[in-house]
C-alpha cells in the first residue's frame, strides 16, 4: 500500500510558548512524526562579539552577561578569568573561594530554570513555579551581594565589584538546608511521575559518540554516559579543592542518553553543587577583595583560550589582544549553541509533543545562540 | 400552529436547506460540514416520530462517529480546498428533465393512489426495551453477523493502516 | 502481563502522590505580594535608576567614558578665573561649568561601571525602580543646574575671556616679535630664549 | 416543570423557551465561579495568591474578564473560512449545553425526562467534536488544525470507555433514565452505586472494589473528554500554542471558554449522578424532618451543585499536578489500559449481579 503523501512544513517559532525564547525550528512533518528539523537562529543577534571589539575590557562584561542570562554570574566567571589569564593576575584566595559560591548558586538557579520549564514544556505547571520560588532565594542573595538580581556585573578582572555581604553566609547556608527537601519533592512531584516517565524515556536518545561528534558538552554530555566535566577535567579557579562527584546518565527509567537522563543529571547536579557550596562556605577566608585589581587593564600583545564549565556545558572565551586598552577579537564558544546543532539527528522519527520535549531536555538559552 | 409543527418545520427546513448545500456546495469541507446539519435535522425527525432511540444512534453513529471519520479523511485530503468538483453544468438539461419526469411521476402516484389513513399521533413510548427485546430473540442471528462483520471490518482496517515507523527513525 | 499492572499502578500511585504534595500546598501560605500595595524592602546595594548629584559634579567625565553603552553625555564650560564654584563635600575644588549633563535612562544597561570611577561618589545607583514613562524622550534625564541662558552667558563668557586672552596673548606675541625683532636687530648673537613660552597652546574648552 | 410553567404562561412555546433557558442560568453563574476556582485553586497550589484585585479576594476577576471579552476586537484572520469560523463556537456551546436536558437536577426539575438519557449524554458529546473540528479546520492554521484532529480522535476514542463503565452500571441498576438512577440511590449515602447500590446483600460488598475501579475509569475517560489536562492534548499549550482556539478572541474565544467549563460540571454532575447518587442528599432531607415538602428540591440542588463542584475542583487539582500525555499515549491509555480494564469490570460486575 503506497499510497502518496505530502511532508508537512511547521514553524514552530519564533512566537511559541516552548521555544524558549525567539527561535524558529522549521519541521518536516509527516502525519505528526518529525522527518526533518531545521533551527533557525539569529531573531535576538546583537552582535556581541563585534561590540566587545569596541569596549574596553571592564566594558565587556556587562555584555557577557546579557548571553546566557540565567547564568550570568558563570558568564562573567569565564570572561574574567580569561583575561587574567592573559594579563597574569593572581587573584587573592577570598575572590576565587567567592567566585566559586556565586557559580555554584548560579549553576542551581540556572538548573532550576531548566527543570521547571522543562516541567512547563510537558504540561506540568505547579513544579515550575516551585522553582521559581527558590529561585527567588537565590537572586535575592545576589542582589543583596551586587545590587543586580539578573546581569549582575559582579566579577571584574583581579576581583568583584563588592565584597560579600555580612549576611550572605548566612543566607546561603539556610538556603542549602531549605532547598534539599524541596528537590525530594520535586522529585515526588515530577521526576518519578509516571506520565513524566512516560514521555520522557527513550525519547531523544543521545548516543555517546553521536554527542561528541556533535562537540556537546555539559549535563547533555554527562546524560549520554561520558564522565567529562571541566570542573574536573581541565580545572580552574579552586575547583580541585573541594569534593563533589559528576553525576552522569544512567538510564534508570530508559535508555542512556535520553530526556529522562538529562533532566535526571541536572537534578542531581544541583546536589553536588550544593556540596561544593557547603565546602566552600566552611573554608572562606577573610581579606581584602580588591588588592588585586589592576589600575589600568591593558594585556599583552597575545591570545588567550579560557574555557569554564558554565550549567548548560563548555563556554569558552578566545579573546586576542593587540596590547590596547580594546580587546582585538573576542569569541565566544557558547555552549547552547553547540548543543542546539544536535536537534535534528534527536527528534528525527519522533512526534511534535516528543521534539517539544527534546527541545526542553537541551536547556537552550538564546541570548547566547544568537548572542 | 403549534409547538409541534414549529419544530417539525425547523428540522425540515434545517435538513432541506443543508442537504442542498451538501450537493452544490464546491468546497467539500463545506459539504462535510453540512452532512452535519442534515442528519442533525433527521435526527430532530426521528425525535418527533417518537423513535427516541433511533435519534439518539443517528446522533452517535452519524454524527459522533461516520461525520468525523468523513471530516478526518476530508481535512487530510490533498489540497482540499482547490479541489474542483464538477456539479454537472455539463448536461444539466437532459438530467432536469430526466428527474423532472421522473420526481413527477412519483409525486402523481403517491398524492392520487395512496389511502392515506389519518389518525391522532401515539403518545410517545419508550423504544429502548422492546428494541432490545426484538434484536436479542427475532433478530438475534443478523444482530450476531453484523457485529462479526463490523469486527472483521476493524481489522482490516486496521491492518491496512498500520505502518512501519522503523524506516522513518534512521 | 506482570508489567501492564505495573504500569497501571504505577501510574495511579504517583499521581496520587503528586496530588498528596499538591495538596499540602494548598494550605502553604503563599510567597507572592500584592505589588503596587506591597512591596520588597530592597537591599542597600540596589541598582537601579542612576542620580547625579550635581553639587559634587566636578565634570571630569570619567563616568560616561566607562559606560559601555554611552548613556552619559557631558559638556563642560572652564569658569572664569574670578568666578568661584565652591568646593564638593569630599574637598575637591570645582572649575567646570557643567553645562550638560545627561543620561538617556532608556539606553542605561544598569551595570554600575559609572559609579566607580567617579571621584567625587557623586554619581549613583539609587533604589527607585518605577519610572516608567509614555515618551522616550521623559526618559533622557537632564541634571545640569543651569539653565540654557546661564549657559550660553556662561559660553559667551568664556568665549570673550577666551577671545581676549588671545587678543592680549597675540598682541604679545606681536609686542614680543617686536621686542625679538628690535633685540634681533640690536644683537642678532643672542637667541630667542623665551620662544618655549609663547608656543603654549589654549587649552582646550572641551574635554 | 414544563407542564407548570406552560399553566402558568399560557403558552406552551413561552415555556418550552423558558425552560430550555434554565441551565443557562445555572451554566453563566457556574463558569464565572469555575474560571475564578480554576484561578485561584491553580495559585494556592503553587504558593500564590492569584487575582486579588477585583472584589474582596478577587472574587469579581472573572466578571471583569467577562466584560473585557465582549469588549475585545472580533479579530478573524483573512485567510479564516468565515463562516465556519464564526459558527463553530456556538456550535460546541451547543453540544455542551445539550447535556443539560438530560441531567436531573432536582427531582422536580429535568430538562428531558427521557427514558434513554445516559446514551443521549454519550452521543450529544459527540456534537462538541465536530465544532472543534469546524473551528480548527475554518481557522486555516495548522496548530488549529492538529488540535482539531486530535481532539476528534481523543474524544471518539474515549467515549468507549465511558460508553463500558456506564454499560456496566446500566446492568447493575437496569435504566438509561439518569433521574431513576438517582432515585434509585435514594436517602442515606450508603445506597449510592460507589457503595454497591441500595440493597443490602453479600453482593454489595463484593461490589464496592469492582465500583471503585469502574468510577476510576469513568472519571479519567471524562477528563479525556472535555479535555481536560493530562488529557488537554487538543489545547496543549506548550506544542500547540492554544491547539483549536489559538485564532479566536473575544467573545467567541469565551464560547470556547463557556463551553468547556460547561462540560466540565456535565460530566462532573454525570459522574456523581451514576455513582454518588445525584441530587440525592447523602444524610436524608431536612424538608422531611422538618415536615417542610417545599425544601427538598432546594436541598437537591444543593446537594447536585455540591457533588458536581466537587468533582470539578478535583479536575482542576488534577490538573495542576499531572504532566501532559502525549498523544500517542494518551490512546495507549485509553485502548490498552482504560477498555480492557472497563471490559474485565463489566463481565465481573455482570457476574455479580447475576448471583
Amino acid at each position: 500500500m503506497a499510497l502518496r503523501t505530502e511532508e508537512l512544513i511547521l514553524n514552530v517559532g519564533p512566537q511559541h510558548p516552548s521555544t524558549h525564547g525567539v527561535l524558529r525550528l522549521e519541521v518536516e512533518l509527516e502525519g505528526e512524526l518529525v522527518v526533518k528539523v531545521k533551527p533557525h537562529i539569529g531573531y535576538l543577534h546583537r552582535c556581541f562579539e563585534k561590540h566587545a571589539e569596541a569596549m574596553t575590557y571592564p566594558q565587556v562584561i556587562p555584555y557577557t552577561d546579557r548571553m546566557d542570562y540565567l547564568a550570568s554570574m558563570y558568564n562573567n566567571f569565564g570572561y574574567v578569568i580569561a583575561v587574567e589569564k592573559l594579563m597574569g593576575i593572581e587573584v587573592p584566595e577570598r575572590v576565587e573561594y567567592i567566585r566559586v559560591i556565586m557559580g555554584e548558586l548560579q549553576r542551581i538557579a540556572s538548573h532550576m530554570v531548566a527543570l521547571g520549564t522543562y516541567g512547563l514544556d510537558l504540561g506540568a505547571f505547579t513544579p515550575f513555579l516551585y522553582l521559581f520560588r527558590d529561585r527567588e532565594k537565590i537572586l535575592t542573595m545576589f542582589e543583596m551581594t551586587c545590587g543586580a538580581r539578573l546581569l549582575y556585573n559582579y566579577m571584574w578582572v583581579g576581583g568583584l565589584s563588592h565584597d560579600l555581604h555580612p549576611d550572605f553566609v548566612r543566607l546561603a547556608r539556610e538556603f542549602i538546608q531549605y532547598f534539599r527537601p524541596n528537590i525530594v519533592e520535586l522529585n515526588n512531584l515530577l521526576t518519578y511521575n509516571k506520565i513524566f516517565i512516560e514521555r520522557t524515556a527513550h525519547i531523544g536518545i543521545l548516543p555517546a559518540d553521536t554527542a561528541i561528534n556533535y562537540g556537546i558538552t555539559g549535563p547533555m554530555l554527562r546524560a549520554s554516559g561520558v564522565n567529562w566535566d571541566l570542573r574536573k577535567n581541565d580545572t580552574y579557579s579552586i575547583y580541585n579543592r573541594f569534593d563533589f562527584d559528576i553525576p552522569v546518565g544512567q538510564g534508570h527509567m530508559g535508555t542512556v542518553g535520553d530526556c529522562w537522563d538529562r533532566y535526571y543529571v541536572r537534578v542531581l547536579e544541583m546536589e553536588q553543587s550544593m556540596r561544593i557550596l557547603e565546602q566552600a562556605l566552611d573554608q572562606l577566608p577573610e581579606g581584602d577583595i580588591n588588592s588585586a585589581l589592576p589600575k589600568r587593564i591593558k594585556p599583552p600583545v597575545g591570545t588567550v583560550y579560557q574555557r569554564v564549565e558554565n550549567p548548560k556545558g563548555e563556554l569558552g572565551y578566545f579573546i586576542i589582544s593587540d596590547g590596547s586598552l580594546n580587546p582585538f577579537r573576542v569569541k565566544v564558544r557558547g555552549p547552547s549553541f553547540v548543543n542546539l546543532s544536535v536537534i535534528n539527528e534527536l527528534s528525527r522519527g519522533h512526534l511534535i509533543a516528543d521534539l517539544i520535549a527534546i527541545l526542553g531536555s537541551i536547556d537552550i538559552v538564546l541570548g547566547e545562540i544568537d548572542r | 400552529m403549534e409547538l409541534y409543527d414549529i419544530i417539525f418545520y425547523l428540522f425540515a427546513a434545517i435538513t432541506l436547506l443543508s442537504a442542498f448545500i451538501v450537493v452544490t456546495s464546491k468546497n467539500i469541507v463545506h459539504s462535510a460540514f453540512n452532512l452535519l446539519f442534515t442528519f442533525f435535522g433527521v435526527t430532530g425527525i426521528y425525535v418527533l416520530l417518537g423513535a427516541d432511540f433511533i435519534a439518539v444512534v443517528q446522533l452517535l453513529v452519524y454524527i459522533g462517529g461516520i461525520l468525523i471519520l468523513l471530516l478526518f479523511g476530508v481535512m487530510l485530503t490533498n489540497r482540499i480546498t482547490s479541489v474542483d468538483i464538477r456539479t454537472g453544468t455539463v448536461h444539466i438539461i437532459p438530467a432536469v428533465i430526466g428527474i423532472g419526469i421522473l420526481w413527477g411521476a412519483l409525486t402523481a402516484i403517491i398524492a392520487f393512489k395512496t389511502n392515506w389513513i389519518v389518525k391522532p399521533a401515539d403518545s410517545m413510548e419508550p423504544t429502548t426495551v422492546g428494541l432490545g427485546n426484538l434484536l436479542l430473540t427475532d433478530y438475534v442471528l443478523v444482530f450476531e453477523l453484523l457485529g462479526i462483520l463490523l469486527l472483521i471490518a476493524l481489522i482490516g482496517a486496521a491492518s491496512i493502516a498500520r505502518r512501519e515507523f522503523e524506516e522513518l527513525k534512521d | 502481563m506482570k508489567q501492564y499492572f505495573k504500569n497501571t499502578w504505577e501510574g495511579l500511585w504517583t499521581v496520587f502522590v503528586g496530588m498528596k504534595i499538591t495538596f499540602k500546598h494548598l494550605f502553604v501560605p503563599s510567597v507572592t505580594i500584592q505589588y503596587p500595595d506591597v512591596k520588597v524592602p530592597l537591599p542597600e546595594r540596589v541598582r537601579n535608576r542612576l542620580y547625579v548629584n550635581m553639587d559634587d559634579c566636578i565634570g571630569c567625565d570619567q563616568c560616561a567614558r566607562a559606560c559601555p553603552v554611552e548613556c552619559i553625555e557631558i559638556e563642560t564650560v572652564k569658569s572664569m578665573p574670578e568666578e568661584d564654584l565652591g568646593k564638593t563635600s569630599n574637598g575637591k575644588k570645582k572649575a567646570l561649568w557643567v553645562t550638560k549633563f545627561n543620561i538617556d535612562i532608556a539606553k542605561c544597561c544598569y551595570c554600575q561601571l559609572c559609579v566607580f570611577p567617579c571621584p567625587t561618589e557623586c554619581i549613583y545607583m539609587t533604589d527607585v525602580y518605577e519610572f516608567s514613562e509614555f515618551k522616550r524622550e521623559d526618559l533622557l534625564y537632564k541634571f545640569s543646574t543651569l539653565s540654557g541662558e546661564e549657559t550660553l552667558q556662561k559660553k559667551e563668557n568664556f568665549e570673550k575671556f577666551q577671545a581676549e586672552k588671545e587678543a592680549q596673548k597675540a598682541a604679545e606675541i606681536k609686542a614680543k616679535a617686536e621686542a625679538a625683532a628690535k633685540a634681533k636687530a640690536e644683537s642678532e648673537s643672542k637667541p630667542n630664549s623665551d620662544e618655549t613660552k609663547q608656543s603654549e597652546p589654549p587649552k582646550q574648552e572641551n574635554s | 416543570m414544563y407542564n407548570f410553567l406552560t399553566e402558568l404562561t399560557g403558552n406552551e412555546i413561552i415555556a418550552a423557551f423558558i425552560s430550555a433557558m434554565l441551565p443557562v442560568v445555572f451554566i453563566v453563574p457556574f463558569v464565572i465561579f469555575g474560571v475564578l476556582a480554576e484561578r485561584k485553586v491553580s495559585a494556592h497550589i503553587q504558593d500564590r495568591l492569584g487575582p486579588m484585585r477585583v472584589g474582596y479576594h478577587g472574587v469579581l476577576q472573572t466578571v471583569a474578564d467577562f466584560f473585557k471579552l465582549i469588549q475585545k476586537e472580533d479579530i478573524i484572520a483573512e485567510g479564516a473560512d468565515r463562516k465556519f469560523f464564526n459558527l463553530a463556537p456556538y456550535l460546541v456551546f451547543v453540544g455542551s449545553y445539550a447535556v443539560y436536558a438530560a441531567l436531573p437536577f432536582t427531582s422536580t426539575y429535568i430538562g428531558s425526562e427521557t427514558d434513554i438519557g445516559l446514551f443521549y449524554i454519550i452521543a450529544v458529546s459527540g456534537f462538541a467534536v465536530a465544532g472543534i473540528l469546524m473551528g480548527g479546520w475554518a481557522s486555516n492554521n495548522k496548530y488549529s488544525l492538529y488540535g482539531a484532529l486530535r481532539s476528534a480522535a481523543q474524544i471518539v476514542s474515549y467515549e468507549i470507555p465511558t460508553a463500558l463503565v456506564i454499560l456496566s452500571m446500566v446492568m447493575l441498576t437496569g435504566t438509561l433514565s439518569l433521574a431513576t438512577m438517582s432515585e434509585m440511590q435514594t436517602a442515606y449515602f450508603w445506597n449510592w452505586n460507589i457503595f454497591g447500590g441500595a440493597e443490602w446483600a453479600f453482593t454489595k460488598l463484593l461490589l464496592i472494589p469492582f465500583m471503585f475501579i469502574a468510577f476510576i475509569i469513568l472519571y479519567i475517560s471524562t477528563l479525556a473528554e472535555v479535555n481536560r489536562l493530562p488529557f488537554d492534548m487538543p489545547e496543549a499549550e506548550s506544542e500547540l500554542v492554544a491547539g483549536y482556539s489559538t485564532e479566536y478572541s473575544g467573545m467567541k474565544f469565551a464560547m470556547f471558554f463557556l463551553a468547556e467549563y460547561g462540560n466540565m460540571f456535565a460530566v462532573s454532575a454525570l459522574v456523581s449522578v451514576i455513582f454518588f447518587g445525584g441530587y440525592q442528599s447523602p444524610f436524608g432531607y431536612l424538608g422531611n424532618s422538618l415536615g417542610l415538602q417545599w425544601l427538598i428540591p432546594y436541598e437537591q440542588l444543593f446537594w447536585f451543585a455540591l457533588k458536581g463542584i466537587l468533582f470539578v475542583l478535583v479536575q482542576m487539582w488534577l490538573r495542576w499536578t499531572l504532566p501532559r500525555v502525549r498523544v500517542d499515549q494518551l490512546m495507549t491509555i485509553c485502548w490498552k489500559y482504560l477498555i480492557p480494564y472497563s471490559f474485565a469490570n463489566l463481565i465481573i460486575i455482570g457476574l455479580i449481579t447475576l448471583l
